[in-house]
């Protein structure tokens, strides 16, 4: 489906969408931490902000690639779409890891607590278990193909799950839990968002970079499995 | 695909040498630019040392004792975060909301030891710069070694791939 | 007519390439005896025939349905025996026939399937759960199955395997009775003497392709 | 061959098999009995409070009672290949689906409706006046439950480590299921009037209807991978 030429020219964009990602991660840190001024209300801690957001952005977008791949796997049963599915899932339990963590940080000074039952936390909590099971159902199937079909179906009903789950949960928040801490965003000045859409840019495009070096890695990795074990033809290539 | 075509490890290492190089620069921008906020004395040490000069405290408002005027000037104590020693504080800067009942606040203003009262002049909340750093650091230095390792295990893999060869006979 | 027809099939597995461009055609009531080594792409082969799996290029054909784009029809002309017997463990040998042939869109009757398990001698254990039976009984109730089933094209991997010497010349008098009703049936199997009883044509699998040998020929050829 | 026919043959093979051996059944009612035995000496508490957690009991009960009872379901199937010979049966490959799916549901609530009474003996529970409303949220959850399950158990059920994966699978994705049964069980059990908690029916119902279909689509994809 992906011919040799066309990889080969993705691999080359992807070394420049690195070093882009590097200096608009580094403008977005200069600006987010040096230059921007403390928030009104939260002091210094609003500058976690410019980690988490775009981390969480990037934990999203892995998702999706996981999806659109996925479905495309079961359309065309490409093994190197396959590929890019596992390392979305890889870099996306990363960044929804980071994103929990960082947001678990921020809401202790803010809100006063590590954790508490939002949809948004809780969805991105699931989020991150359906990822652990993609992984491990992964490394548990014998079979390539099957493996490859298995994990595509559990990623998309997952898919189809986490807005049932969103909703639910904010259902029983509202039953049990009074709002009395908004977790909706709040506008932001735009000397504080200028660092924040540097940033997003930046880790959305290291995001990017990520999943190809990954989906590289795996591909070898399973060719280097083929060479061992005897199954390398080499007119296939 | 040919791999790697130019990449070596050596090329690897040097790029992430630059790298970190960078981000110790920005790390060493951030802290500078920290050291003339984020540091405050507690009021113990402000009532002992009784500094000269432009000062900054770190202490709460102790509850009830908040009297304001017409031009947005007040007159308070402030207490420890143990609550177990007070300052009498006159306010003298802009009216500002966060100047509230046992609200934990950040004074700069100078010391007048003759009448044991601290003169401030800007009010800013606590910085709880412990949290800004660790998300940092949670977020930034795993993003670095997971890429890294990633990198380096592409560029081992090629290198195997390159050299394992199929099953010969005898 | 044609029943089974596969033009140029390859199949690759990602990286290894296990089949490279098989044809063969089969005509009604002929029967094709598939040979090679462990290790030729024989099972590979008759997994695309049986529609288990698609190949990578070529074009299958069964009964003229091609076996991609009109999957279902081409699967209601064939009848897959391979290794594993298919078989569920708390039923009986009548109840699994029922099911088996029941997903065909048929349902024998009684009679019908007490004649079918007569025929390939186990009609004693009609009644059996079929966790009880053994791995030559378990082929003959597969045998009287295909039976039932009637289909265009009966695949056959390996169907000496497990069998007595009873069961052998069963088996091989089934595939002569079905081949007189107009099926085409396909073999693939080891043992040269025991197929060449049956079989019109014969085939080895070697190198990844197919070479097409004379019947006569068969117990001489090297492989 | 027609769609439904193929449901009924399915569901036959199952129930029929479930009648001969009844290992299933008896295993998971006596493992939710278990269950129960447990949760009353794990929590001492006065009939008010138990009162108010029953409904997370219960639920937790069919929740563990469930996921040895739907991971299960297509071992048969593996024994002898059989999913082999579902792949190249000449029937539409959602029609599976629905008749596993039916017989699922059928066990689940024959073993549900014997725990009723047990629970309603052990912990005190006054039931009978609410018996319709609570045989209809038992009825949408335990569809939810194993319209996953059914889906997740074939996923599952080839692995070494079936007992491991499904469960962990099978539980984040099912949250809704549990968020909602359990307050529509609290709603009915408190003797509120159905329009009080109707919106928590209604979620079960949505899920329900999205999982199985979109479980019914991707079950082509399975069986013909």
């Amino acid at each position: 489906m992906i011919s040799q030429s066309l990889r080969g020219k993705l691999w080359k964009l992807n070394g420049a969408i690195g070093i882009v990602s590097g200096i608009c991660i580094f403008i977005g840190l200069f600006l987010g931490l040096v230059v921007a001024p403390a928030d009104y209300y939260q002091g210094e801690v609003f500058r976690i902000m410019y980690v988490h957001v775009p981390f969480a952005k990037a934990a999203l977008l892995s998702y999706c690639t996981l999806f659109i791949g996925s479905c495309l796997y079961l359309w065309k049963k490409d093994l190197i779409v396959d590929n890019l599915c596992h390392a979305s899932a890889g870099v996306g339990i990363f960044f929804t890891s980071i994103a929990l963590i960082t947001g678990s940080i921020w809401a202790k000074p803010t809100w006063n607590t590590w954790w508490t039952w939002d949809p948004r936390l809780v969805s991105f909590a699931i989020l991150l278990l359906i990822l652990i099971g993609y992984l491990m159902l992964r490394t548990f199937v014998d079979d390539r193909k099957r493996e490859a079909t298995y994990a595509a179906v559990l990623a998309i009903i997952g898919f189809v799950d986490l807005p049932i789950v969103y909703f639910s949960v904010e259902w029983w928040r509202t039953l049990h839990q009074p709002m009395s801490i908004s977790t909706r965003g709040v506008s932001i000045a735009p000397g504080m968002l200028m660092p924040l859409i540097f940033m997003v840019i930046g880790i959305s495009l290291l995001f990017s970079y990520m999943l190809m070096i990954r989906t590289q890695m795996l591909y070898l990795q399973h060719l280097l499995e083929a060479k061992q074990g005897g199954l390398l033809s080499e007119e296939v290539l | 695909m040919k791999l790697g075509e130019t990449q070596s490890l050596r090329a690897i290492y040097v790029r992430w040498a630059v790298i970190v190089i960078i981000a110790g620069v920005l790390t060493v921008l951030a802290v500078f630019r920290y050291n003339r906020e984020v540091f405050a004395i507690p009021i113990e040490t402000l009532l002992r040392n009784k500094p000269d000069g432009i000062v900054r405290i770190l202490g709460q408002v102790s509850a009830g004792t908040l009297v304001k005027k017409g031009d947005g000037s007040a007159f308070f104590y402030l207490s420890s975060e143990r609550k177990q020693t007070e300052v009498s504080v006159l306010y003298t800067g802009k009216p500002d909301d966060n100047l509230r009942d046992a609200k934990a606040l950040v004074l700069t203003g100078f010391f007048d030891p003759d009448q044991m009262q601290f003169a401030a002049q800007k009010i800013s909340p606590i910085p709880n710069s412990g949290f800004v750093v660790s998300a940092y650091l949670i977020a930034l230095l795993p993003l670095i070694l997971f890429l890294f390792s990633m990198e380096r295990n592409l560029i081992r893999l090629s290198v195997l791939i390159k050299e394992e060869r199929p099953y010969q006979k005898g | 007519m044609v029943s089974l027809s596969g033009i140029n099939i390859s199949h690759t597995y990602r990286f290894f390439k296990a089949l490279k461009s098989v044809s063969i055609e089969l005509q009604g009531g002929e029967c094709f005896a598939l040979f090679g080594p462990n290790g030729a792409g024989k099972t590979t082969l008759m997994k695309i025939f049986a529609t288990l799996l698609q190949p990578t290029s070529g074009v299958v054909s069964i009964m003229g349905k091609d076996s991609v784009t009109d999957r279902d029809a081409a699967r209601q002309a064939l009848f897959f025996i391979g290794h594993k017997s298919f078989l569920y463990e708390d039923l009986t040998a009548i109840e699994n026939i029922e099911f088996t042939i029941g997903l065909r869109g048929w349902r024998p009757t009684l009679g019908e399937i007490k004649k079918a398990l007569d025929r390939v001698g186990i009609g004693a254990y009609a009644s059996q759960k079929s966790r009880y039976l053994s791995a030559g009984m378990q082929k003959r109730l597969s045998l009287a199955k295909a039976i039932l089933a009637e289909p265009n094209l009966l695949l056959l991997d390996e169907p000496y395997a497990s069998l007595d010497e009873n069961g052998i010349d069963v088996m091989n008098d089934v595939i002569r009775g079905v081949l007189a009703c107009g099926t085409s049936v396909l073999i693939s199997s080891h043992d040269r003497i025991k197929a060449a009883e049956v079989s019109h044509r014969a085939g080895i699998l070697q190198n990844k392709g197919l070479k097409e040998i004379p019947i006569t020929e068969l117990e001489h050829a090297l492989f | 061959m027609p769609f439904f026919d193929v449901v009924k043959l399915i569901l036959w093979k199952d129930v029929l098999a479930e009648v001969r051996s009844r290992e299933t059944i008896s295993s998971l009612f006596f493992f939710a009995l278990n269950v129960i035995l447990i949760f009353s000496f794990s929590f001492s508490v006065g009939q008010d409070v138990m009162l108010a957690l029953m409904p997370g009991l219960i639920w937790v009960a069919f929740g563990f009672t469930s996921i040895l009872g739907l991971g299960k379901s297509f071992l048969s199937e593996t024994h002898n290949d059989c999913l082999a010979y579902l792949q190249i049966a000449p029937v539409p490959k959602g029609a599976i689906y629905l008749g596993k799916l039916c017989g699922n549901v059928l066990l689940m609530l024959v073993v549900e409706i014997v725990l009723y009474p047990l629970f309603m003996i052990f912990f005190n529970l006054n039931i009978l006046v609410k018996i319709p409303s609570v045989l209809l949220i038992s009825f949408l959850a335990t569809v939810g439950l194993s319209a996953l399950g059914t889906l997740f158990s074939i996923l599952t059920v080839q692995l070494r480590s079936r007992e491991v994966m499904f469960p962990l699978l099978l539980l984040p994705l099912s949250v809704p299921v549990f968020i909602g049964a359990v307050e529509a069980t609290q709603g009915a059990l408190g003797g509120e009037p159905y329009f009080a908690y109707r919106h928590w029916v209604e979620l079960l119902f949505v899920f329900d209807m999205i999982i199985t279909i979109a479980s019914f689509w991707m079950f082509e994809y399975i069986l013909d991978y």
